[in-house]
Parts: C-alpha cells; structure tokens; sequence
C-alpha cells in the first residue's frame, strides 16, 4: 500500500546519482529544502545539473553545493546575490556553467515540462541577447520567442505539510517554484514541516496533489538559511 | 461479452475483474465511462489504486448512497462518486497536466476499433450524420504511459474490432499496449497483437476466426481462470 | 476603491454583447453558472460564440441558450449528451457552427490564453482527423501538433465563495474550468454561492486570485442543473 | 536624484511620489526592486491599489515589525512583506501567468538606459565579468501593458540615460511607456521622448543637455509641484 514517508533525509535522497538534474524548489530562502541540500552535500554525488531560481546565499544551502563542487551547471535567472561569492567566483574562472533564463520563462518552461508540452511560445526576451538562436514566429500580428520544456530526474522542494499519499500545502511565499518542480521531476522528494495521514489535509486545499510525489521526510524545524549566514555558518 | 445466455467467453464484468489483475498497487489509474469504471469494482483487497478523473478529482471512490450525491462531485461519466482519504481537488488544465505529462499509470478505455499496430478508434464512426465528440480520449491515450482497452471482440453485428488497420477515425497512433475482450487478452507486440489468455470455452481458431488481423499465439498462451462469484 | 460586487445578475452580465465570444464554466452540470446563462437568454443577445466542455442538458442553462438561436458556435470537447437533443438537431441542419477540440487541448488553449502564451505543442490528436491542416513539429524525437490559445470576451462562472477583491473558491469538482477561464476572458463575471468581506478567505486557500475577476452576483441557492431537467423545466 | 545637497531636480522620494501620481485607482501593480518599491508609500489615501511580487503574492503590504518577519512571507527584493485583507498565494507559473497575460496594469521598474522608442536596458552592462541576472524584469515588459521607469536622469558619471539608442543589452523592444527621473517625467510616444513635466530649478534646454535624444515639448509643459513634506 502507498506509504511515501521515509525514516531519514538519507533514505529520501539515496537515489539520486552522479549526473543527475535536479530542480530545488525556493526563491532565495523561501522555501529552500535546505536539509535535502546539505543531505546531498554529506552524500557527495557530482556532476549535477541544478535548476533554481537563484545561485545561492552565503555559504549554506544551494551556495554550499556549489562550494562543494558538485554543480556542472546551473540553469536559473537571477544567479547574483549580495551575500555569497561562491557562485561569482566559479562562474568567472569558467568552472560552472550558466544557463541563464527569465523567470518567468524558467516557470513556464518547469511547468510545461510537467505538463507534457514539449514547446511553447512566449513575448518574454524577444528582441534581447536571451533569444539569441532561437526561433521567432509570427502569431496573430505579433512575434513570439520558441522555448523548450524543462524536465529533471529529481525534485528537492520544500512543503507545509504532506500527507502519506504525497497531497502537500506550502506556507505563503514559499509556495513558489514547488509545485511546478514537483511535476517536471521523474522523482519528487519532499522535505515538509509537518506529516499527516492521508485524509487529514483537506482536499480543497491541497496544492500539490499526491501523484507528483515519491518520497517525504519530515524536518519539523527546518534551518532558516538567513540566521545560518547571519550567524556565519558555512556548511558542512 | 453482452449478458445474453447461450455465449462463449467471459462476461462484461468478467473481463473487467480480469483488467484488474493487471493494475500494479499503488498506481494512478483513470477509468474511461462505460464498462472501463468496472474494474475497479475487482481490484483485490491487497492493492491500493488511485483513481483520476479528468474533470479534476484524484483518489475518488465508489457512487454514494442517494442521499450523500452531490452534483459538484462527479466522475468524467458525470456520475456522483465519493471522496477517499487523501482526494484532492484541481482545476481542467492541471488535469489534463497530469494525463498529458505521464503522471498516471494507466488508462482503461473502450474501443470501436484496434489495430494490430496499436491504433485507437474510439470516439467517431464518421458517419455523415453522427455528431462528433472526443472528450478527453486523446489526451488520455496520448500521455498515459499503459493504455489498456476493454472491449466485446466483435461488434453486436459480429464485426471484428480487432483490425489489421482501423476504418473508423482514429483517436491516435501506437498507443494501446493490451487489450482485454470476452475471447482473451491480446497484447499488443512490434508484430501485431499475441494472445497471451483466452476465454473458457474457445478455441484459438475460434479467436483468429472473428478477429481481423493475424495473432500471435503466446509459448505461453493461459486460459483465463475467473472467480466463481462474478 | 475596489468592489465588484454586483446588485443583480443583470447588471453583472450588462456588458456582453451581441457577437461576444464567451467562456462558460462548468463540466455538464458541475460548475454551470446557471442563473447567469438564464440572464444572457433574458437579455437576448446572439450571435455568440460559446467556449464550454460540453453543449448542453435538457432544455436549460446552456442547453436552453442554443435553443434560443442565440450562438452562432460553439467550442467543445464533447457536444453529445443523452438527455438533449438541442444541439444536435441544430448541427445537423447546419444552423450551428462546431469546433471540436479534444479536453486537455481545450484546457490547455484557454490556460495558455490567460497566461500569454500564443501557441504550444502538444502530443494530443497526432494523427487523427482533428490533426488535420496543423503543423506537426518534431521535437525530441516524437511529433506533436501546434494548437493556438483560446481567450474571450467574457468569461461565466460559478464559484464557491468570493471576496469583494474577487477572490475565489470553488466546491469540489465544480472548480473544472472556472480557474482557467477566468484567465483567459478580458471581463470575468462570476456567481457565487457566497459573498464575503476581503481577508475572510485565507489566502493560502484562495484558487482563483482576485486580478482575474471583474463582476461577481450573489447566489445563495443556485438552481441544480439536473433537477430541473428531472422535473421537465425548459428555460425560460 | 542623489540625496547629495546642492543638486537640483527632485529627489528620489519625490520622484517616486510623481510616479504614484499616475497609478488608477483599483489597479494591480508590480514595484521593481530598489527606489520603485518607495511608490508604494506615496499612493493618494483615496486610491486602492493592489501589489504584486513575482515570487507568489497578490495583495501584500508594507514590511512588518521585525518581530512579525516570515522568511517565507518576502517580495521579489527578498524583502520581509505584510498582508492586506484579500491577498493570495500562488505558484511561480501562475504569477508568472498573471504578468504575461496581461493581469496586471503597471510595472514601474529601474532602468540603466531607456530609449526613444521605448526600448529598455536594466539586466546586464555586458561587461565581461559581470554576472548576468535578468529576473523578472523581460517578463514584466513584456506582458504588463503600462510600464513606467523611475531612474536618475544621468548616471553616476553624468552620462545620459535616456538615449537615441540604448547601448547596453536590452531586456526589451519598445515597451516603455513613462520614464519618471530627477528632472521631469517623459511619455515615450512615436516621435520618441515627449516631456511632459519638468522639476523645479531646471530648464527645457538643461534637461536636453543631458538626455541623448532629441526633446519634443508637451504643449502643456507642467512645474512638478511636490508636497512639502516629501
């Protein structure tokens, strides 16, 4: 019968594999899964694809995976950050690679791949270095940019609450790239604040519901990534 | 497969008891309307099946009793179901999100007609005065990963169903990967389709006789043992 | 200030005009904004073209609009229905335009409507006679067809509860079509079950977010679709 | 539009005050981080206006008491937001929905260069070890149908900003509408710049001495008047 809860943020990442893509879920600390991440840095597993919003804060979290080395490339739209040098650094001695996409185009591009569209056209970065390369069509008296769908092996997002069956809420802002991510990954893990038994989140208000997610591990008190900084922390 | 008496092979919920054998526990499964929304009537006890709706219900269960309907909670039939532990509500795109993004696991739908390559006609005859409607029979077969087809093997005229290639319009192209009629269950292979179980009381020969399109005979080729109470 | 509440539904639906092309929530009975089609049948406005899953039940709501000459065409995934023969005679003596579109391409159009994208590929009708005249593009190595948005004039819809902001929920399966819809129409007019202040849905709950609504009616008792066709009422 | 004495033209609070001026009672609006945020405390008290940020909220408020800080309650600057009564929450596809589907009324963002035919540069210098971030910002002109700028009238080293040509990388082709600076707010129109209103202390021929496109002069030129208290 369907249990996907597991007993440790080891049990819950062990499949993941050297090369893997993988979306993490968050906008900047919002919703950031950020003991999946530091799980995946104690695992070591290199060569990764990561596909985020944002490329890190400080020395935690995502910033930390990409310290670790363990990033071949990033696609995300907005990879500055005032408080973390980790990804600027590699980035300028050409030892990660960026695909840099508008966020709104990212979105589009996590959802279609979730939603089995292979391709879409969007108004987003027509006329800029973005479209570069890319097909232009006219559609009703208006060009449009052609972008493909984003699909990854993993999804590391963070949720509210889950229920046994995978039904997931998420807690204000954090909502933001979750539910998208848990639909373009072939396997969704979920670190939550609280676990349920299913039935017990009312299904009006499920935001993600069960079927796009493998694997939960609940983080009761998850770390928030601004106090790790502001206290110093560097992971590990 | 109709009820009448006097007839070989298995009867409607016979052939839906045996589709249900083939559904994995704990995978995502839509029903199509008609005879397909019985198989989950013979899902054994031991599985866990979740049941999708494209009209944006997941994890529904059985028609209330009278008085518990509630004409906001419907099946794609456009019968009242109930609600499991664990449904979830969602609007007609993310619906359709999960069948065209490979999210189910299987999708059992009627047929007017297969063909040996996997080819679906299912929601038109093109008869000049019918009028044409497809719901969301493409999108299913189409994304689902295991389209699986329920169906009488021949028509009420005793037309194959089973073709070399379908007369009627399709509903899409290499999508069906086995099929369960009264005769047997047929998979459907690069060659054309094996019969890999047949009904009591038929003969192979009996089987390629009413089906129009040349059969692989499995090494291993079973006969369909059904329970005595259905 | 904002309040979109609205004194009667003909003042809610005061704006639609002859020609319109009109989105009209609900899956069969599920969701049908039934007070607010019986107000476009009292105002008489034709011409239409009406964009809805199905074409009506019975001798009411949409079923009852057909009947009244008042659409010119209709966009539909599934036109048939066991207990009306409206339609169906109307099609056939070529006095009612048909363009059928499979359901999940039906969502997708009028999703991708709302969202500002013009165009998409997907792998749905590949093939079949409703594939016939579009662009088939390889991508990937599988063949998909591009399919266009749909948008419109004026959306109709029935939710649940909703705020003077607009906000909206909606009862069970009865939220089909309404969140997309309510994208995709330049006005959206909406009866509601409920009509409460703004800040008493939470907003962790709310489904449709307040942008996407211009009108809302109160209907505290709406009439049950299937009811009516039980006790042989033809509108009006 | 430093806050260095001596200068003429208005400050960046004033400047954000005229931007707030022109925003319509009832609409919804993005604020670009940094000084466009600022317009959200200039709005007239009769008009009520609707924010929202990209990452996921409608109808958020001014920042909260520090002891009232959600980290997971943050506006597209990753700043701390209240809630107003009426606000949702939804997913970066669906916001993202909302600003290219036209939802929203006004975006009013920063701009490095903007030119006269509405052209935008505010992602990238295109120098070669600058780490390119681009955001939300293409999405937003490109969907949002008033896009209004609020920026210096010159940069740091008194180059102009308002240019025949941007030289810069751009984040869009003629989208801008309302450039607002230090020294006056210009419509962009077919014919390029128009401006419409100019700051206190400052001539018709100053403000063309420092913009890089030819001027055209509303005939009804205006005297911003800012309150005394901004």
């Amino acid at each position: 019968m369907i249990d996907k809860i597991c007993p440790s943020v080891e049990v819950a990442i062990a499949g993941i594999k050297e090369g893997a893509t993988i979306m993490v879920g968050g906008f900047g600390e919002a919703g950031s899964p950020i003991e999946l991440i530091h799980a995946l840095i104690d695992k070591g597993v290199g060569d990764l694809t990561i596909i985020n919003n944002n490329a890190g804060n400080g020395a935690v979290g995502l910033a930390a995976l990409i310290g670790a080395g363990q990033v071949r490339k990033i696609v995300c739209s907005y990879p500055r950050s005032s408080n973390s040098k980790i990804f600027s650094e590699l980035y300028r001695r050409g030892e990660i690679e960026l695909e840099l996409v508008p966020q709104g185009t990212l979105a589009e591009r996590i959802r279609a791949g979730g939603a089995g569209i292979p391709a879409f056209y969007t108004p987003t970065s027509l006329g800029t270095p973005l479209a570069e390369g890319k097909e232009v069509r006219e559609i009703k008296g208006r060009n449009y940019v052609l972008e493909y769908n984003l699909t990854a092996d993993i999804a590391l997002i963070r949720a509210e609450k889950a229920d046994t069956l995978g039904n997931l809420t998420y807690n204000k802002a954090a909502r933001n790239f979750g539910p998208i991510m848990a639909m373009a990954a072939t396997t969704t893990i979920v670190q939550a604040r609280e676990v349920v038994q299913a039935g017990e989140i009312n299904p009006e208000v499920v935001v993600t519901p069960g079927l796009f997610v493998d694997q939960i591990i609940e983080i009761t008190n998850p770390a928030i990534e601004s106090q790790l900084i502001n206290e110093g922390v560097s992971y590990p | 497969m109709s009820e009448s008496s006097g007839k070989t092979g298995l009867s409607r919920p016979q052939v839906a008891w045996r589709a249900a054998q083939d559904l994995v526990d704990g995978s995502v499964v839509n029903l199509g309307i008609g005879i397909p929304e019985m198989v989950a009537d013979f899902v054994p006890d031991d599985r866990q099946i979740i049941y999708h709706t494209e009209n944006g219900v997941l994890g529904f269960g059985p028609r209330p009793a009278p008085e518990d309907e509630d004409p906001d909670l419907i099946n794609a039939g456009k019968k009242p179901v109930s609600l499991l532990p664990g449904a979830s509500f969602f609007h007609h795109a993310d619906s359709f999100a999960m069948i065209r993004g490979g999210h189910l696991d299987y999708c059992i739908l009627g047929a007017m007609q297969v063909s040996e390559d996997g080819n679906l006609a299912n929601w038109s005859t093109g008869a000049p005065d019918a009028i044409p409607a497809v719901g969301g029979a493409m999108d299913l077969v189409a994304g689902v990963p295991n389209v699986f087809i329920i169906t009488d093997h021949v028509t009420r005229k005793g037309q194959p169903k089973l073709m070399k290639a379908c007369t009627y319009p399709l509903t899409a192209v290499g999508v069906v990967k086995r099929v369960f009629t009264d005769y047997g269950v047929f998979d459907v292979t690069e060659k054309g389709f094996r019969i890999t179980e047949i009904a009591p009381g038929l003969t192979v020969s009996e089987v390629e006789a009413k089906t129009d399109a040349p059969l692989e005979i499995s090494d291993h080729l079973k006969l369909i043992e059904t329970p005595s109470n259905i």
